[in-house]
């Protein structure tokens, strides 16, 4: 199936020597994704909700369907589970702003984990300092790993949410949200997942799981910028509250007072992105004409020879070993630093990122300023790997 | 459209325009012991449904308000429908019905009036006019009676 | 320049029959910006910011170019006095939240007018509920004109903000902002202009309306869903504080505490929709091209002749005479209910809307359950106002 | 890309990687009467400057931290330049420098290695790493003097 997968995405057509090696920060779109969007555009265009006509109807009838699709895709048999945002970080802010802030009091904690990004991060930094709140961050071991049971022991019953990526979009370590999860639900803690680094490749089944809330961004799973999903579990349903206020979500409206619909669509204010909503729905057809661990063992193949081979150069390190990890490795060179090890891999092509990856606790606490990110998906070989190896090695001698 | 303008306009012409000139027990009704809105707020069709339960069978049923033809003959026709039914039964119907709707396929047949409602969920966009009552009635049954 | 019109929007080379009148609740997209979008989708796809790497560098030029675009769209010389948003709603919580909030306080008041759509009413209800402050709604004449002489009194000194729209959605009044906004700032208060229906045939140079606000949608005029814009005075830009929490807003993370970006980079925490902005900055191209005057001439040419033929029908009452009037017509015809209009118009390939537009406590106000509505853009025309009337004509025969 | 590869990797050895690792009083010099940090949050580089004002001018000029070779040797090369100038020169070439930058089209020449950096401005996504320093001189001048 994978074979011959580059003809999907017309970003290679045009670019052939392109080796794109920063899909974390986003996926490139296939084909049939930019074709859906387009048939929508072109030919389906209508606003959802309000309109008695064939093409809001339609619109209206798919917009709801996706919503079904999704919540499959995450095994969800209730539709209502899924809300549909603007992103990872939009649907964070409401689990953060419209679920927890209204119960938080002074003295209670909230527990996330070093490995987070700025989107799981600062919300409830925000939230604690507003409430008195303590924030917990979960620490990591030397190989970037979360120190499990320090976890344990951050949790207790003062703690209001235990929220954490899958994956570290920084380290590529893939947390066991099994049993973390397992380890919140027993002292009754809500957990929410960021599953952006995830979803595209990975089953996050609810029955398996049973988490609380799930958040992801559909431009890191081949569908376009500006959607985003959250799931709410069925308990937690009625205690999420509006965040953004305007059309759509309102049952009363007088001079005097509103009430509102019931989540999802009471998150939901405004006019949606339908037309992303389309190509999301599009790009989830597309994952699912592949085999997931078919898509991981391909990432993983060309992860771990990656490893090895940057391995064998002198002068570059490695940033975290995780036990279990990703398509994404953190790398520095010695003494050039990150964004110039980028400029000079897009001198040849090669397009990496070199930064904080929106991480800045994490690389502060590794006394790290700053690193070179790859990351591969389904698109990605070994061949791209060995240029990027010949370009650091050139680089490098160009440099001493 | 699944539902030709021809066999639109039969059906209205023959139902719903009929029973929206005509609702069952259109009126005001106060004083008995349930009593609920049915309220859309995308379009702004609310009815209010006045429901006299006695021994656990709807005794007696009035609603009035302001919607377009086809929730209001709709819900008149839910009206008739559960008149003298227990509420077990009228839960089941509401269930059946609104499954129906819902269903792309008909999933069991009604052998009277119902039937052109349901035919009518092919009248793209209307679906929510249909089950309006429907669903108040079942979130009454399900949600409310049970709170006490 | 208007005519050919239709064969700019793909739509109608599929629907040649189709009778759009339903551009208030979104515009039709014009192929330029559908194929603007594919073309980044396909070709130029990139997360922007933070990437050293071509694509990513011109994609992040190309959508500081929007920016720079889109405020030289609304006469603005600064870029950084716009943010993009996911739409007017998400804008209007933005000023409501981030702006307003903080510094309301009981006894404070906020002015928003009878003709506001919910996006500009619930929002500041709900602070001013909080807040314990008042919320004041200005009136309306018979005609659906705003009470001009009930708004200046209603602003004292305790007015914390006036918002109000350039043109209902419900009544198609044309709000005389220019007036409105010198009654506000000659007693000191900031106005925000909810423009959502003016913004793409209407001149809103900021150097004339002097505005602190303005919010509006993509997807009205002409761009893809999912897009908005807030235009936030350079007076006012040092006290907007963060919207969203996430990355891409940062100075600074610690355990401890955050720092953010000044506006507008702080409202757009997270990936914003990028692609959604290509289409935006295509749009405005698209609006460019024509002349606004010849437009609006348009529109109104077809909307008076609208009102015209409807005149003639007697079971048809118009809401709203207001004394300058946009392409919006709301009405309702004698014993059918909305509803079964617009049906019946959609039998006959006429779409319009029916309901009560997100303007509930307006309808109220009017003893108007709901209305049918047409809205025109550059696309309609007087033909199509012909087969509205026989549709209608034949409705109410046939339900008599 | 404007520039070949030839041509960035020719500017990094002739200038560019001599002036990062040979940076100009590149060391902490705590006591001086102005200082603050130029700091780009998006990739992490932060550099602290330790001036020295003595009438107006620009007495003794340091800094120290950490980023990348550009914004180094943009930060060294700006330190040399502004030695021993007074605060309206200094405010005056930080203004031309940036606006340099910025324009499409190269405005005003400088006739020393300022133009190497300003060459740099093609090599794409770096302009941010050039200025660094620049802007954030710009900004002290432009508002925090005149804050007091
Ligand atoms: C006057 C007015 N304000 C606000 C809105 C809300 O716009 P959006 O749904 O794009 O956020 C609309 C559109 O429905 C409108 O017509
Ligand atoms: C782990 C993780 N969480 C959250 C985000 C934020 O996603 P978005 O920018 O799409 O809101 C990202 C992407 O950068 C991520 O990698």
């Amino acid at each position: 199936m994978l074979k011959n997968i580059k003809t999907y995405f017309p970003i290679f057509e045009k670019y052939p020597d392109l080796a794109y090696l920063d899909s974390a920060a986003t996926t490139q779109r296939p084909k049939s994704v930019n074709e859906a969007i387009n048939q929508f555009n072109s030919f389906e265009n209508a606003n959802i909700h309000r309109g008695v006509y064939d093409l809001s109807n339609s619109a209206t009838k798919k917009f709801e369907q996706a919503r079904e699709k999704v919540a499959r895709y995450i095994g969800s048999s209730n539709p209502k589970t899924i809300a549909f945002t603007s992103g990872t970080t939009h649907s964070i802010n409401i689990i953060a702003y419209s679920f927890l802030k209204s119960t938080l009091n002074k003295g209670d904690n909230i527990v996330i984990t070093l490995l987070d990004h700025h989107a799981n991060f600062i919300p409830w930094q925000m939230i604690a300092q507003e409430k008195g709140a303590e924030l917990r961050v979960v620490p990591i071991n030397k190989k970037g790993d979360l120190d499990i049971t320090s976890l344990g022991k951050m949790l207790d019953e003062k703690t209001k949410i235990l929220s954490l990526n899958h994956i570290s979009n920084s380290l590529g370590t893939v947390n066991d949200i099994h049993e973390i999860i397992d380890l919140g639900h027993k002292k009754n803690i809500p957990v929410m997942i960021d599953a952006a680094q995830s979803v595209a490749y990975y089953d996050l089944d609810i029955l398996t799981f049973n988490y609380d809330f799930l958040a992801f961004s559909g431009h890191k799973m081949f569908a376009p910028f500006g959607t985003g999903v959250l799931y709410v579990a069925e308990k937690w349903i009625k205690s999420i509250t509006p965040y953004n206020y305007g059309g759509g979500i309102i049952k009363n409206v007088s001079a005097e007072e509103t009430t509102f619909s019931d989540y999802p669509f009471n998150i939901e204010a405004g006019t949606p992105n339908i037309s992303g909503v389309m190509g999301l729905s599009s790009a989830i057809d597309f994952i699912n004409t592949f085999d997931k661990a078919e898509m991981r063992q391909h990432i993983s193949d060309v992860t771990h020879y990656c490893i090895e081979q940057l391995s064998t150069i002198n002068d570059v390190k490695i940033i975290g070993t995780p036990e279990k990890r990703s398509g994404i490795v953190s790398f520095v060179v010695k003494d050039i630093h990150p964004h110039d090890v980028a400029s000079f891999l897009n001198q040849d092509n090669i397009a990496v990122r070199a930064g904080m990856h929106c991480t800045q606790p994490l690389l502060m606490y590794l006394e790290t300023p700053a690193t070179v990110r790859v990351s591969f998906s389904i698109y990605n070989d070994r061949q791209e790997v060995d240029r990027l190896k010949a370009s650091l090695v050139a680089l490098i001698k160009f440099w001493t | 459209m699944d539902v030709t303008k021809e066999e639109i306009q039969a059906l209205y012409k023959a139902h719903i325009l009929p029973e929206n000139k005509h609702p069952y027990h259109f009126e005001a009704k106060e004083g008995t012991s349930v009593s609920f809105d049915a309220y859309n707020p995308m379009c702004g069709d609310k009815f209010h449904l006045y429901l006299n339960v006695v021994n656990d069978v709807f005794d007696t049923v009035h609603f009035d308000g302001i919607g377009c033809a086809i929730s209001k003959a709709s819900t008149s026709m839910l009206l008739k429908k559960i008149e003298g039914m227990s509420k077990i039964d009228a839960k089941a119907i509401c269930e059946k019905f609104i499954n129906n709707l819902t269903n792309d396929h008909q999933v069991d047949e009604f052998n009277d009036e119902l039937n052109t409602l349901i035919a009518l969920k092919h009248f793209d966009g209307r679906i929510d006019c249909i089950k309006l009552a429907w669903e108040a009635l079942l979130n009454y049954l399900l949600v409310k009676d049970l709170e006490g």
